[in-house]
């Protein structure tokens, strides 16, 4: 096969996020400017994000054996892009101050970008590892940023490495596991395990099933879906808050792609012993991150926690594939994603715009009367979290919307009964934090969230209020897009 | 286009009622005022309409999920437009009793209750099952407000359980309402929410149930019947009055609402299947919560239990299913309206001047503040059933209706008639009667009801007799929707029985 | 005129609404005059409107104000219904009424509350109108509990006693249980018969029902349920005696002559479904004469004033539902009218007495009070007379007939005779003991200076004294109404029996003479018997129902009330926020922040996963 | 050339990859951990080498090659924060990082 | 040829379990690059000798090399290893191995089911060439942007300020 200038066309937005990279990282050798390398990025993002929106509906091709450009990876690209460009604004900011080089953290964002569009390309193992790879190894970098900093906690180093490590063991089991699959089926491509071709004679129904299992664990580390959960927390305190965004949003969204590809195309939910695991791992994910986040006091923390329970929810549409005619589940797992992402980044993107490198606002009791203090903060926070929370007017509401319609399709009424209680309790700790900020301002230190520098900030924030309230409202315009690349999936 | 007005008027108000506090603390209030009385003229003008051949006075319908069916789907009819009113009385009433008590953060607080009313408005004329939805969920987040910001001392543990319950009983009517519609899907061929259309489904007797059930817990909760009522006692004793009074009277009804329109209608099998259950459930909440009511001292923990009671009537006629007893469950939603919102705003009073709901502590208030005392009197005797006010009407029509579907357990319910009288006069007693002493309590504010309290609760007392002296006009009402709706089960239910 | 009916009620209503909308702020002479003046102009009309319906021919007259609800089938009206009944029942509801009230002027003049009280006296007339005069059952409901509500409000007048609200809310609360039991049997009734009018349900039942059928009992003991609760009969009589709380004249109006006759005149206006279940009815004479001999010796032992005549008129009406039992109706109503006049004269002449005494009720503590208090002394006699059936007084011809009519019963009738004739030996004695004790021998206690009163005060009792002395003349105009299956031959009993009748009330005020003033016989040398003694505290504490509905209702009902105060079912609430805590605080602990120990749960989860998947 | 079953290599495979996993749950030096990790990483890029030469592919060795690169890369971002962790820490045990639990 | 498999595949093992057991972390690196050796002449015997030259040379060469490098940085010597002994614990392997042994059997289980047997074939430079340079091009340059990943971070997270 050879790889021509035609091919590389619907590549175009990858190649511009690596561009972009690689501008910046000259940038850098040339003259070290903060503002400067973070603007390379932005900009670099911005425009992949709209090359990438601009070739949606007219690209559909198979690049290499590795990537496949359909509208459905096109609309995640647009999506990881415009978050990576969202987070690097909020990063701006956040690291300004920091005691130490500041611009390679832009470069690390720009990599982690390009694995993550790989990944959400990537239907065959070797662009799955490479991306992901590649996204983890940026992340280690972004995570353990700020580690020389005097004014930093140890917590950088600590995540950094707990990251690390686990994720080097979960790499173990996915490699493993895909090896096992290649013995199976012989070829690194996705393709459906089941029917094994004929002459060549498959290795028992066992051993396909211990082999996506393995693949399986291996991705749901990445997830955070119990009980490969445990890290998630801590990772997540312990990192920089663009970091962490980075990490709860597009990490976990590029990587459900590929799980929504991977399990789809491999057909694994013919498997009774795979539908049943995955839902185990629904159930006690959607259970543990509840519980976990009942009575936690650091919200980043919380977050964390709740993201295991999102992921959970979100496998629930996952097994629903497997019994609904038609694309529902996946546009289910597709809006949900889209509504997680933007709460989420909404979320952590007001704990963020109070932060900065040297001083974490991560308490619940700092925010407490954060609605008298600043209402606009509080407004954008309390949406994002009733959004999370699943409360109408929300584009939250429309994603577990979605989830329940296609749990009651598929008829999964104990994976949906999960979905309740855990929403139930999930409440609890949401409603907990904006009960805080409506209570009357403590004394003492508050922040400061104003200055030129955050006017960025506060425009992405006004922005995501915007999508969720008018997502939430009047999804049509979305849902209409996700019908159609849905389709792209199946 | 009407009902699009109705209710987004009251969202924009609620905006505007916020944003004008930077300009003057007191315009909110104002604004609030202007934008209910406006809303209320406008539903006044909604009676004047003529009803179409199905009985529905107005309508609205246009797309708005297509991907799902779902329309933005808005209709009144007789039935509606009594609770629509109710709505916008008690919304009155509501910015009247917080007019003086809610002093920090005004523009907020009238902006929630404004939307509270605007979902509730919202729910009781949705006719498409997602939009209801929508709605019903809207209208709770402004109500967590109200209690988490302006309540009492417990406003945290009160409001949260009040959104829990209610939300996570929502879920399974969410899941309900999603088996209808894929119900829909498969038999029909495409996905609709529409009211009409779902009315048509026919599902297995095992598979309606469960879904009947959904709707069912979703709406006793609201309602609410043992053993969902919990959180009634909770929030409201920690809400600010305005919050009582939309709770008791508007968002209590809601669920008894709900229950006619769409838990019996859409699922007439398993309701008759049900029905014994249901009445039994609407027994027990009458006795039991009459029961636990006396015990009380906090004064609106005690009015909070009544309700519960009160509702149980409700509950009893709607599932009697037939023609008396569903009036007098209509009659029953719009007495109780008035009469616990009243009480509600009497015990807010109360609390506002001596900053305690412990009936212990009072005693004796009748010397200091006879016009209160009488007013209570009042409502303590139309909550006790006394012919002649509206309540009586609602509760025996119910009872009435009940005996012919139900002999014994209508029996048990009116035992509910006695214990209320036990309650109600112990309220009076404790807090009226005896001798005063003012010792725990610090009268310095004990002054008796001023001329605009006067105002509401005269107004709310002409309503009440008005209901209970001629309360044809508000039979005629929703007698052609509740004939309708008898109608059509009818065929089914006669099914049943030859079966 | 017969079209203005409707003006019988609105009068009483017209003042309440007056009184109440004013608050308090009139001069007590216009409140006397709205008050009083309210139930007067109640009494000339109809008086009026009596007087044009005997000249009449029609034996009733329907008028319908206004339709109150129409649901279904269930149309009950705002009508009225006048025939002979509700002819005699709203006459002396307005006639005793307004003497009570004009006495009440007197009686109350020195209470700051005096625009309240009679605010509540006016609603109880109205409320009693609408009782007596409601063609629909219905609308008999609306008066029926609107005059137990008027009884609570007036029981508990004086609030600040707390002792008085909770005679107040006993006597509310029992009657209501009662009610209960009557609003079941209208459901009852609506549910076989599909209407609630009067007169339509008594044809209905007697077409459709046959004698002694099931419908027919259940309905008839429930209507009967309604009646012992406001009349007072057992089994739920316990709540007359406490009602004495209230001020004299309501004692008078409410609980002697109007209100607690309600159940008789409901079981006369439904007399034909009593006649379908005979065995209620027969039920009902039972019910009657237990408890005409059950207060009849209460009465002998107790010492305040008022309860004393509050047993007595459980006692006299237990004689009325005797006569109900028998179906002597004509009878019972009769009896219903004298006992109107004299219990409501003996109930104002003991406010006279109460209020000289500065309010003093132990009669042992008066004595002697014969000179000082002469008008009341007077009272007392001719009210006392009528009570133990004094021969030609009213009393003695309405029990009379009841007793005659007992007589003659098949079956049970000698038996109820024999109870009836001993009751009125006990009448004879309780009541000559109260008149002995507190107006002869010495006085005790309080001597009054000068007998409190004046023209309004005394007015009443003098014209209340003559309709006590000659009410037995008049002839009630109710044969039409109970013109089938009365029993309308003339008596014809042995002069032997009939002397021995009149005799026995008579043997009972010598036996009083003898103890109380005398003194031949020592009262304490009876009560040194130790089996007096018992009997003397137990029926002191009337035959201990209270004592046993305390232990049965009321002290089950409190301790649940207790125990349950923070609601168990919330219990279960509360223990799934505690579950959901302690399971946080179990899950919480696996947060070790071990890399070793993540890994390790990454392990576990591998393995275990892969047990399921290669095992299942 | 004989032949060699399929499922010795994998079972080979397998036992490296269950030491390795025993390295990284019972050290606690974190070079030894990192050591281990490699371990699981080889025993998979020894998987694919078997599966590969099951089919007569170069594509699993392809695959080899890209784990042999992250194996590179990891070890290199590991190492760089075992040196920082010594720095502030002065010790290689991994159970020092465990500031941040609950 | 197939007893060299197994000779290796032994020796791999019981170099593998040595490094996992040793105490002495230089020793035990040495028992590692033996253990990547013994792999690398798997690599050879099942008929990759690409792959099995890039192990030793990669693997056992600059990647073992790196961790020796960071040893001798970090002094982590001889003196260490009495922590080491410290360290390990007998129970602190009991948990660990009855899980690796549980999940051993697993697979075990699951692998020993197959039967099927492979003959090894050839599969030299130029094939992997072609492939490397003809459809998986891409691959090679994300595998650089992964070593650049690595590259930035390492470099970043490793200097000393």
């Amino acid at each position: 096969m050879i790889t021509t200038l035609a091919d590389l066309l619907p590549l175009l937005p990858l190649l511009i996020a690596t561009a972009t990279t690689i501008v910046a990282m000259t940038a850098i050798g040339i003259r070290r400017n903060y503002a400067l390398t973070a603007g390379i990025t932005i900009a670099g993002l911005l425009i992949a994000s709209l090359v990438a929106a601009s070739t949606m509906f007219t690209s559909n091709s198979q690049v290499t054996p590795l990537l496949i450009v359909d509208q459905y990876s096109l609309f995640f690209t647009v999506l990881t892009c415009v978050t990576a460009m969202l987070i690097a604004i909020f990063s701006f900011p956040y690291l300004a101050n920091l005691d130490d080089s500041k611009e390679e953290y832009y470069l690390l964002l720009g990599i982690a970008t390009i694995g993550a569009i790989v990944m959400v390309s990537s239907n065959h193992f070797v662009s799955t590892i490479l991306g992901l790879e590649t996204l983890s190894m940026s992340l280690y970098g972004m995570v353990a940023y700020p580690v020389h900093s005097k004014l930093a906690d140890k917590f950088p180093l600590e995540a950094s490495v707990k990251y690390l490590v686990l994720s080097a063991v979960a790499s173990g089991i996915l490699l493993f596991g895909m090896a096992l699959i290649y013995a199976q089926t012989g070829t690194l491509e996705f393709s459906s395990i089941v029917n094994v071709t004929k002459e060549t004679p498959g290795l028992g129904a066992g051993f396909s099933i211990v082999a996506l299992i393995m693949v399986f664990i291996g991705i749901a580390f990445k997830l955070s879906l119990a009980p490969f959960h445990m890290w998630t927390p801590d990772v997540y305190e312990g990192s920089p808050l663009p970091a962490t965004i980075y990490l709860a949003t597009i990490g976990k969204s590029a990587m459900f792609v590929v799980l929504l590809r991977l399990i789809v195309t491999t057909e694994a939910l013919s498997f009774d012993s795979i539908i049943l695991a995955i839902s185990l791992v629904a159930i006690v994910s959607i259970l543990a991150g509840n519980l976990l986040a009942l009575l936690q006091d650091s919200l980043k923390r919380i977050l964390a926690y709740s993201s295991i329970a999102h992921m959970g929810y979100l496998l629930l549409a996952l097994v629903a594939s497997y019994y609904v005619q038609g694309t529902i589940s996946v546009e289910a797992v597709t809006f949900y994603l889209f509504a997680y992402m933007v709460m989420s980044v909404g979320a952590f993107g007001v704990i963020s715009i109070v932060s900065s490198s040297e001083k974490e606002f991560d308490d619940i009791d700092d925010y407490q009367g954060l609605f008298w203090r600043n209402p606009w903060l509080a407004a954008v926070f309390t949406g994002m979290l009733l959004s999370l929370a699943g409360i109408p007017l929300t584009v939250g509401f429309i994603g577990k919307f979605y989830l329940f319609f296609s749990g009651v399709e598929a008829g999964l009424w104990i994976l949906l009964a999960v979905l309740i209680i855990g929403s139930g309790v999930g409440l609890y700790y949401y409603l907990r934090i904006v009960y805080r900020m409506l209570l009357s301002p403590k004394d003492g230190e508050g922040f400061n969230s104003g200055g030129s520098q955050h006017i960025g900030s506060h425009g992405v924030l006004a922005f995501l209020l915007a999508l969720l309230l008018i997502l939430g409202v009047y999804p049509t315009p979305l849902v209409s897009i996700i019908e159609t690349i849905s389709l792209n999936i199946l | 286009m009407i009902l699009v007005w109705l209710i987004s008027i009251l969202f924009v108000g609620g905006i505007i009622a916020w944003l004008s506090e930077r300009i003057n603390p007191a315009y909110p209030r104002m604004i609030a005022l202007i934008t209910v009385v406006l809303d209320l003229l406008l539903m006044l003008s909604v009676l004047g309409s003529e009803p179409n051949a199905g009985g529905w006075i107005a309508s609205v319908n246009a797309e708005w999920v297509p991907r799902f069916g779902i329309s933005f789907y808005l209709a009144v009819d007789g039935l509606s437009v009594l609770l629509i009113l109710l709505t916008g009385f008690l919304g009155v009433i509501a910015i009247g009793s917080a007019w003086d008590e809610i002093k920090e953060r005004v523009g907020f607080f009238y902006f929630n209750l404004l939307w509270t009313l605007a979902g509730v408005l919202g729910v009781f004329t949705a006719l498409d099952l997602f939009l209801f939805f929508f709605f019903w969920e809207v209208m709770l987040i402004p109500m967590y407000f109200i209690i988490a910001i302006w309540g009492h001392e417990n406003k945290n543990y009160a409001a949260m359980k009040f959104f829990i319950f209610t939300q996570v009983t929502g879920m399974l009517m969410l899941v309900s309402i999603l088996m209808l519609a894929y119900f829909h899907l498969v038999q029909i061929g495409n996905l609709s929410f529409n009211y009409h259309d779902l009315l048509r489904i026919e599902m297995g007797n095992q598979i309606e149930m469960w879904v009947m059930l959904g709707f069912f817990v979703a709406f006793t909760t609201k309602l609410p019947s043992v053993p969902f009522h919990s959180w009634l006692p909770d929030a409201h004793s920690q809400a600010p009055t305005a919050g009582s009074v939309i709770l008791a009277g508007i968002l209590l009804k809601t669920g008894a609402y709900g229950l006619i329109r769409f838990a019996v209608p859409l699922f007439p099998e398993a309701s008759l299947s049900f029905a014994p259950i249901a009445m039994t459930l609407a027994a027990i909440s009458i006795l039991y919560c009459a029961k636990v009511a006396f015990a009380q001292t906090d004064i609106k923990r005690l009015i909070a239990y009544t309700s519960v009671s009160h509702m149980g009537f409700v509950t009893l006629g709607i599932y009697a299913w037939n023609e008396q007893a569903l009036q007098g469950a209509v009659m029953t939603m719009l007495a109780h309206g008035l009469s616990a919102a009243a009480l509600f705003m009497l015990a807010g009073g109360l609390q506002h001047r001596i900053h305690t709901r412990e009936m212990p502590d009072m005693g004796g208030f009748w010397i200091k503040v006879p016009r209160m005392a009488v007013v209570a009197l009042f409502f303590s005797v139309a909550a006790l059933g006394m012919p002649g006010l509206g309540n009586f009407v609602g509760e025996f029509l119910a009872l009435l209706g009940a005996f012919q579907a139900n002999i014994t357990i209508t029996v048990i319910s009116a035992f509910g008639l006695i214990l209320a009288s036990v309650y109600s006069l112990w309220v009076i007693q404790m807090i009226f009667h005896g001798e005063y002493t003012g010792k725990k309590i610090d009268d310095s504010h004990l002054t008796d009801l001023n001329g605009r309290e006067m105002f509401y609760f005269g107004a709310m007392m002409v309503g009440l007799v008005w209901m209970g002296m001629y309360p044809q006009s508000f039979l005629n009402l929703s007698q052609p929707v509740l004939v309708e709706l008898l109608n059509n089960t009818q065929s089914i239910f006669a099914a049943v029985v030859q079966n | 005129m017969l079209d203005l009916i409707w003006l019988l009620p609105s009068y009483p209503l017209l003042g309440f609404l007056a009184l109440v909308l004013t608050g308090g702020r009139l001069p007590k002479k216009i409140v006397a005059i709205i008050g009083a003046g309210s139930v007067g102009l109640s009494f000339l009309t109809a008086a009026i409107i009596a007087a044009q319906f005997l000249a009449g021919s029609e034996d009733y007259f329907v008028k319908e104000v206004w339709a109150w609800m129409a649901v279904g089938g269930f149309t009950p009206g705002f009508s009225f219904y006048l025939d002979g009944l509700s002819l005699v029942m709203m006459l002396v509801i307005t006639g005793v009424g307004f003497l009570i009230h004009l006495y009440a002027t007197g009686y109350m003049a020195d209470d700051p509350s005096f625009s309240r009280f009679f605010s509540y006296m006016n609603l109880f007339v109205a409320a009693m109108l609408m009782l007596v005069l409601g063609d629909n059952l219905v609308l008999l409901y609306l008066g029926w509990e609107g005059v137990g509500l008027c009884s609570y409000l007036l029981i508990g007048f004086w609030y600040t006693n707390p002792a008085n609200g909770y005679a107040a809310r006993k006597a509310f609360i029992v009657t209501r249980v009662g009610d209960t039991s009557m609003a079941i049997g209208l459901f009852l009734l609506f549910a076989q018969l599909g209407t609630l009018n009067i007169q339509d349900v008594l044809y209905a039942a007697e077409a459709e029902w046959e004698v002694g059928s099931g419908l027919a009992i259940a309905a008839a003991l429930l209507l009967l349920g309604g009646a012992v609760g406001k009349s007072a009969q057992l089994p739920l009589q316990t709540w007359l005696p406490d009602a004495m709380a209230g001020p004299t004249p309501i004692s008078a109006l409410i609980h002697a002559a109007t209100m607690v006759t309600a159940g008789v005149y409901l079981i006369a206006r439904t007399h034909i479904l009593f006649e379908i279940a005979p065995s209620v009815q027969l039920l009902v004479a039972w019910i009657g004469l237990i408890t005409v001999l059950m207060a009849g010796f209460i009465a002998l032992t107790q010492s305040d004033i008022k309860r004393i005549l509050a047993f007595s008129t459980m006692s006299q009406i237990g004689y009325m539902f005797l006569a109900l039992g028998v179906g002597a109706w004509s009878a019972a109503i009769f009896h219903l009218m004298t006992h109107a006049f004299f219990k409501a004269l003996l109930f104002l002449a003991s406010g006279t007495v109460i209020l000289s005494v500065h309010h003093e009720q132990n009669i042992f503590k008066m004595g002697g009070l014969r000179k000082k208090l002469p008008v009341s002394f007077a009272s007392f006699l001719i009210g006392s007379l009528a009570l133990t059936a004094f021969p030609f007084t009213s009393g003695y011809f309405s029990k009379d007939e009841i007793l005659l009519a007992a007589l003659e019963m098949d079956g049970p009738g000698t038996i109820l005779w024999v109870g009836g004739v001993l009751g009125a030996f006990l009448t004879g004695i309780y009541t000559f003991r109260l008149f002995f004790i507190v107006f002869f021998g010495e006085n005790k206690g309080h001597v009054p200076e000068n007998e409190v009163g004046g023209i309004h005060m005394n007015g009443p009792l003098f014209l209340l004294m003559i309709l006590s002395l000659v009410g037995g003349f008049i002839a009630i105009p109710v044969d039409s109404v109970f013109s089938y299956g009365e029993v309308h031959e003339e008596h014809h009993v042995s002069t032997l029996i009939h002397g021995f009748m009149i005799a026995v009330p008579l043997i009972g005020i010598v036996i009083s003479y003898l103890f109380f003033y005398a003194k031949i016989f020592s009262i304490e040398k009876l009560m040194s018997i130790p089996i007096s003694q018992i009997l003397h505290r137990f029926w002191f504490s009337g035959w201990g129902m209270d004592w046993l509905y305390d232990r049965l209702i009321v002290f089950p009902f409190l301790w649940l009330s207790k125990i349950n105060k923070a609601d168990l079912i919330d219990s279960f609430y509360a223990f799934i926020v505690k579950f959901a805590r302690a399971s946080n605080a179990m899950i919480v602990r696996t947060q070790t922040g071990y890399i070793r120990w993540y890994a390790l749960s990454i392990a576990a989860g591998l393995v275990v996963l892969i047990s399921i998947g290669v095992l299942l | 050339m004989e032949s060699i079953p399929l499922e010795h290599g994998l079972i080979l495979a397998a036992i490296l990859f269950s030491v390795g996993l025993i390295g990284v749950l019972t050290r606690r030096n974190i070079v030894f951990v990192l050591m281990s990790l490699e371990i699981m990483l080889n025993a998979s890029g020894l998987a694919f080498i078997v599966a590969a030469s099951r089919w007569g592919h170069a594509e699993g060795q392809i695959m080899f090659l890209m784990i042999l690169t992250l194996a590179a890369a990891e070890v290199a971002v590991g190492l760089g924060l075992i040196i920082q962790m010594f720095r502030r820490y002065k010790t290689v045990d991994i159970n020092e990082l465990s500031e941040m639990k609950g | 040829m197939i007893m060299l498999f197994y000779l290796a595949a032994a020796i791999a093992v019981i170099a593998t379990i040595a490094v996992v057991l040793q105490t002495n972390i230089v020793h035990g690196l040495l028992y590692l690059i033996l253990s990547l050796l013994a792999v690398a002449v798997i690599f050879y015997v099942l008929g990759a000798p690409f792959a099995a030259v890039l192990e030793a040379i990669v693997y056992a060469g600059a990647i073992m090399v790196l961790f020796l490098f960071v040893i001798m940085m970090l002094n982590l010597g001889q003196h260490t290893q009495n922590q080491e002994r410290t360290w390990l614990t007998p129970r602190g392997w009991i948990v660990p191995s009855i899980m690796a042994a549980v999940l051993l059997g697993q697979l075990l289980n699951v692998i020993s089911g197959i039967d099927y047997e492979i003959e090894p074939t050839q599969v030299g430079v130029m094939e992997i060439s072609a492939l490397l340079f003809g459809p998986y091009v891409l691959a090679v340059e994300l595998a650089s942007i992964l070593l650049l990943a690595g590259l930035v971070a390492a470099y970043h997270l490793a200097k000393t300020k």
